[in-house]
């Protein structure tokens, strides 16, 4: 097979996983390709996510949680752990940081509270809190995207 | 009732709680570990929580995590399944502080049968029959070596802390005796943290039996019949049934009061097991008690009609058993297949991605499976993939439909023990039965040319 | 025994009769059409034959292509499932003729059942209950006016050849009875090349019961409580289950003696359902008899333990029943739901590629179907795709265990009732019970708006 | 999409069809595809006959059954029925036809027995007997090709 019509095949393909499509049908002569999606009934597959797949197979990957498409040039701090997620120290205190901070590699960004005991979550790099992904008192679970940085 | 109810677990025995949950109409929260986003777990469950990276000690088995999950979720009570958290005194322990229902024993319950030369005291202390062996943990190789003589060899070296065969080692001859407690008592402090081991008389044949029970906090215990185990490799169990035939009605009987003996003797509540040996001329013994529901509840309640799952729930929201001991009869047989993603002739674990999952139907079968039509298995948990159960008005149906039900079951992209267990049922020893737990060591050894 | 049996057959029947042939030890032999090559009874079965085109009455019914399959397979058996040939006594006959055994009763009792008229004036010589109506077929408008002015309106119209509602017409006024008559008697002509018809009282919110049988050769009749399917449409049902919620224990067993009575009054053999109506103050009445097995026989199996296939099997080659009639025991309870591919709402079929099939697993649930993980439902055979059988230990139990399973099926690529039996599920007059065989079509006009 | 790669996905498709290949699997980073098919274990699924499944959801279609690949240039005589395929009338009567044999359309090319009676089966074409796909005195399904005939 050439080339070319190779390359056609990997684009069809690569629409599938972006959008979660699971099937390639052939109908009839066998000359038509129809790709589709179902709409999920109660309990139905969501779609697979092949970088979850490869990463439970291959045992060395130790990278934290997927990050959202949008911010791949951006740091996420995520939770490395369970709780409820809060941006200041006390209710009365001002919050660590605003959304245009800059930030410097160490600082505490945010709080959270697991089984009654306050967790720091720091800054990993220097540079500006783009965005802030949770709101305060919020439960967070492990992985959860707390912060964009634009590492500067 | 409770109104949540966290689910400390994955795979099969999640949904299987998740299960019992919706019909008794509780709302369910699943933790995943970050591998396990997509799992049939996570999907059958009200709300999922995310609790840590792939591997088990830093999600499943974390306990800060687990219970700031159970916090946030705000659930009444937790489920621990089998393995990870299910018999960790500490994490029961904690719940109960906490005020969170921990589904199961009492955190003392757990500490006091984890302990299996204390339990072996305990149960002695009360008349119950235990394995010739030594008082406790042994001190010395001096006083070892005399009780050893006394016992008579061969002996086992066996782990207070164990469990699933690890800390144990047979001992054939005196001279070898030294050694195996040194290698028993650094594998047992490695594994759990207490490197004390005791002594027990070595049955070389012996059978594998094990009764349910379910005890409630009114002080009502019930068992359920026994399950035969014994078709097990390296303490790890492939084939369940109930009832056992190795046993008549009388030895059925005898077991089942001794059996109840023991849980009324610790005032135990919600599921557990009295593991019996059983020698070739009848005598049994006690073993140990697991404190949790086991992965082959589920031949047990085939063939007494009773879900033990909503039972234990019953139970640890206070409720009395909904049976009486007589309520409970074995009818017809049972039997079941634990398929694992394995080589069906190393026995090795095989991972990787189901790419067809297609399981059989029809009559008398019962699958327990946390497999979508495809999937993945992932290396960092256990190879079991699914519980295949049949049932049949007696044993020879049972196999019949357990034959069938191996033969419709589909599994394509990963190896399966499936073609094992096809072997082992169409073996005359096993079809006659009963064997003892040294059938499967053998059958392997004379199938492998 | 047999040594090889064709099924008759497609769908979950067939791979139902093969189930039971794997477990028996005998060879099976699947039928198909052109279409259905790919089909799982094909893949399960040890040999299979082409028999003709997609269309059912060139294939499946083709009668002289099944027995040239039958022969040149060599079978000694034909299993002929329900629908396609199962009540065809031509059929059964050339079966007999040439020397291989019609899974079934004789075609003399085909013939004889198959004749409502004659069957409800057999019944009333042998002093069963039937429904008041005319002695025999009507002959014309003027005596036929009479008999309904004493039977008093509504009656109803029935072609003695009829089946699955075709051939019937319900009158409420005397001034349309001729026309409903003539226009019955046309539809029975065009569908069964028999036009005679017959009238009966009418009865409007009655309850459809009946009493599974199974009858040896050597004059035992055994039977199997009832199956109460009064949730259904146009004549079809949906939704089965045993016990019926409107039988107490008397009733019960009064009904039993009757259904054994009438399939002894005619010398039965085989598998047979005695079909009974129920009017509100609790007086039952003979409608007919089924002389074949039934799609929702499955409720039963899972009540009463027993395989019912594979005794439908045992008797055919001679033997006797396994069990008397104190052995047939109701332990708790079963329902069963249909699972059709159609739309939810106006009930119309909807074949296609189903792109995923993943049945529901655990405790109580059996599933009965033909469909693989993925597959295609063509529009030329019934759109019955899957049962769903669910058990309890009581009724809340098996309707909780329904609802989940209908909650954890998953079907896309076509349209099907799951959503359907899930609100039926949740409606409190169905949860009560009973319902009469109004009850659907009153919830389906009340829930399309 | 271009003609020349669709013709591509038509080979490949070809190909899957022809080896009864049943996917098209997506490994990792999902850029990759992979064809398979699985040896078949016990109740597996054979491939999907795409045709057949066309013709299963148009009911209008009514030709008979599939022909070999390499036979598509000739007409296949198919079995109208089930039975036993015999060559010639009775065990010392010649066979119908040979193989190399021109026939007329109508000519009998062999006897099918069924219930005990005998079928004759016609040529529907004039031509040359190719190939007699079946022995005498074997049991044939319906559908199944007999003769392959080059029509003159």
């Amino acid at each position: 097979m050439p080339d070319s019509s190779r390359r056609e095949i990997e684009d069809l393909v690569e629409l599938l996983n972006l959008y979660h499509l699971t099937e390639l049908e052939l109908e009839k002569k066998g000359v038509r390709i129809r790709v589709r999606r179902d709409p999920a009934p109660t309990f139905a597959s969501p779609a697979v996510d092949v970088s979850k797949i490869a990463k439970s197979l291959s045992p060395s990957v130790s990278e934290s949680s997927p990050q959202p498409v949008e911010s791949s040039q951006f740091l996420t701090i995520t939770s490395p752990i369970v709780g409820t997620f809060y941006r200041s120290s006390s209710p009365d205190a001002d919050p660590y940081v605003e959304e245009g901070a800059l930030v410097t590699k160490g600082q505490v960004l945010c709080i959270i509270e697991a089984m009654k005991l306050m967790n720091e979550i720091e800054a990993e790099a220097d540079g500006k809190v783009v965005k802030i992904l949770v709101e305060s008192m919020t439960p967070v679970e492990f992985g959860q995207p707390l912060f964009l940085i634009d590492p500067q | 009732m409770f109104k949540k109810i966290l689910i400390a677990n994955r795979g099969e025995i999640a949904l299987r709680v998740i299960r019992a949950c919706r019909e008794l109409e509780i709302r369910t929260v699943a933790i995943h570990s970050d591998i396990d986003g997509e799992s049939l777990h996570v999907r059958y469950a009200d709300e999922h929580v995310c609790v840590g990276p792939a591997e088990g000690g830093l999600s499943y088995r974390n306990i800060p995590n687990v219970l700031s999950a159970a916090e946030i979720a705000g659930v009444d009570a937790i489920h621990p399944g089998y393995g990870f958290l299910a018999e960790n005194a500490h994490f029961a322990e904690v719940c109960e502080s906490i005020g969170i229902t921990f589904i199961g024993p009492s955190s003392e319950h757990i500490a006091l049968l984890s302990d299996k030369s204390q339990a072996r005291a305990h149960m002695k202390k009360h008349g119950i029959p235990v394995l010739p062996g030594s008082d406790g943990e042994i001190e010395d190789l001096k006083t070892s070596a005399a009780i050893a003589q006394k016992l008579g060899y061969p002996v086992i070296v066996k782990a207070s802390a164990g469990g699933g065969g690890r800390g144990m080692r047979v001992v054939w001859h005196e001279e070898d005796l030294g050694q195996a407690i040194e290698s028993a008592q650094l594998e047992a402090q490695t594994a759990f943290g207490h490197g004390g081991v005791y002594l027990e008389r070595f049955f070389e044949d012996p059978r594998h039996l094990e009764f349910q029970i379910m005890a409630d906090h009114q002080g009502h215990v019930v068992h359920f019949h026994e399950r035969d185990c014994s078709v097990q490799r390296r303490y790890q169990k492939i084939i369940e049934e109930s009832p056992s035939p190795a046993l008549d009605d009388t030895v059925r009987k005898k077991m089942g009061q001794v059996a109840v003996q023991v849980m009324k003797s610790v005032k135990y509540h919600n599921a557990g097991t009295v593991e019996f040996l059983m020698d070739g001329t009848g005598k049994f013994y006690f073993m140990e008690v697991n404190t949790r529901i086991q992965v082959e509840h589920a031949v047990t309640e085939v063939v007494t009609g009773v879900d033990l799952i909503k039972e234990q729930i019953r139970i640890a929201a206070g409720q009395p058993l909904s049976f009486k001991q007589k309520d409970i009869q074995l009818l017809g047989h049972a039997i079941e297949c634990r398929i694992n993603a394995e080589d069906p002739d190393r026995l090795t674990p095989s991972p990787g991605t189901v790419t067809k999952f297609c399981t059989p139907g029809g009559p008398g079968i019962r699958v327990d499976t946390a497999m979508d039509t495809t999937g993945v298995v992932s290396p960092f948990y256990d190879s079991m993939i699914a519980k295949l159960i049949a049932y049949g008005r007696d044993r020879p149906e049972a196999l019949a439909r357990m034959r069938r039900g191996l033969d419709e079951f589909v599994i394509e992209g990963i190896q399966s023990n499936i073609s094992l267990h096809r072997r082992i049922l169409d073996n005359p020893d096993f079809q006659k039965g009963p064997v003892s737990t040294r059938f499967l060591d053998r059958f392997l050894t004379l199938h492998s040319a």
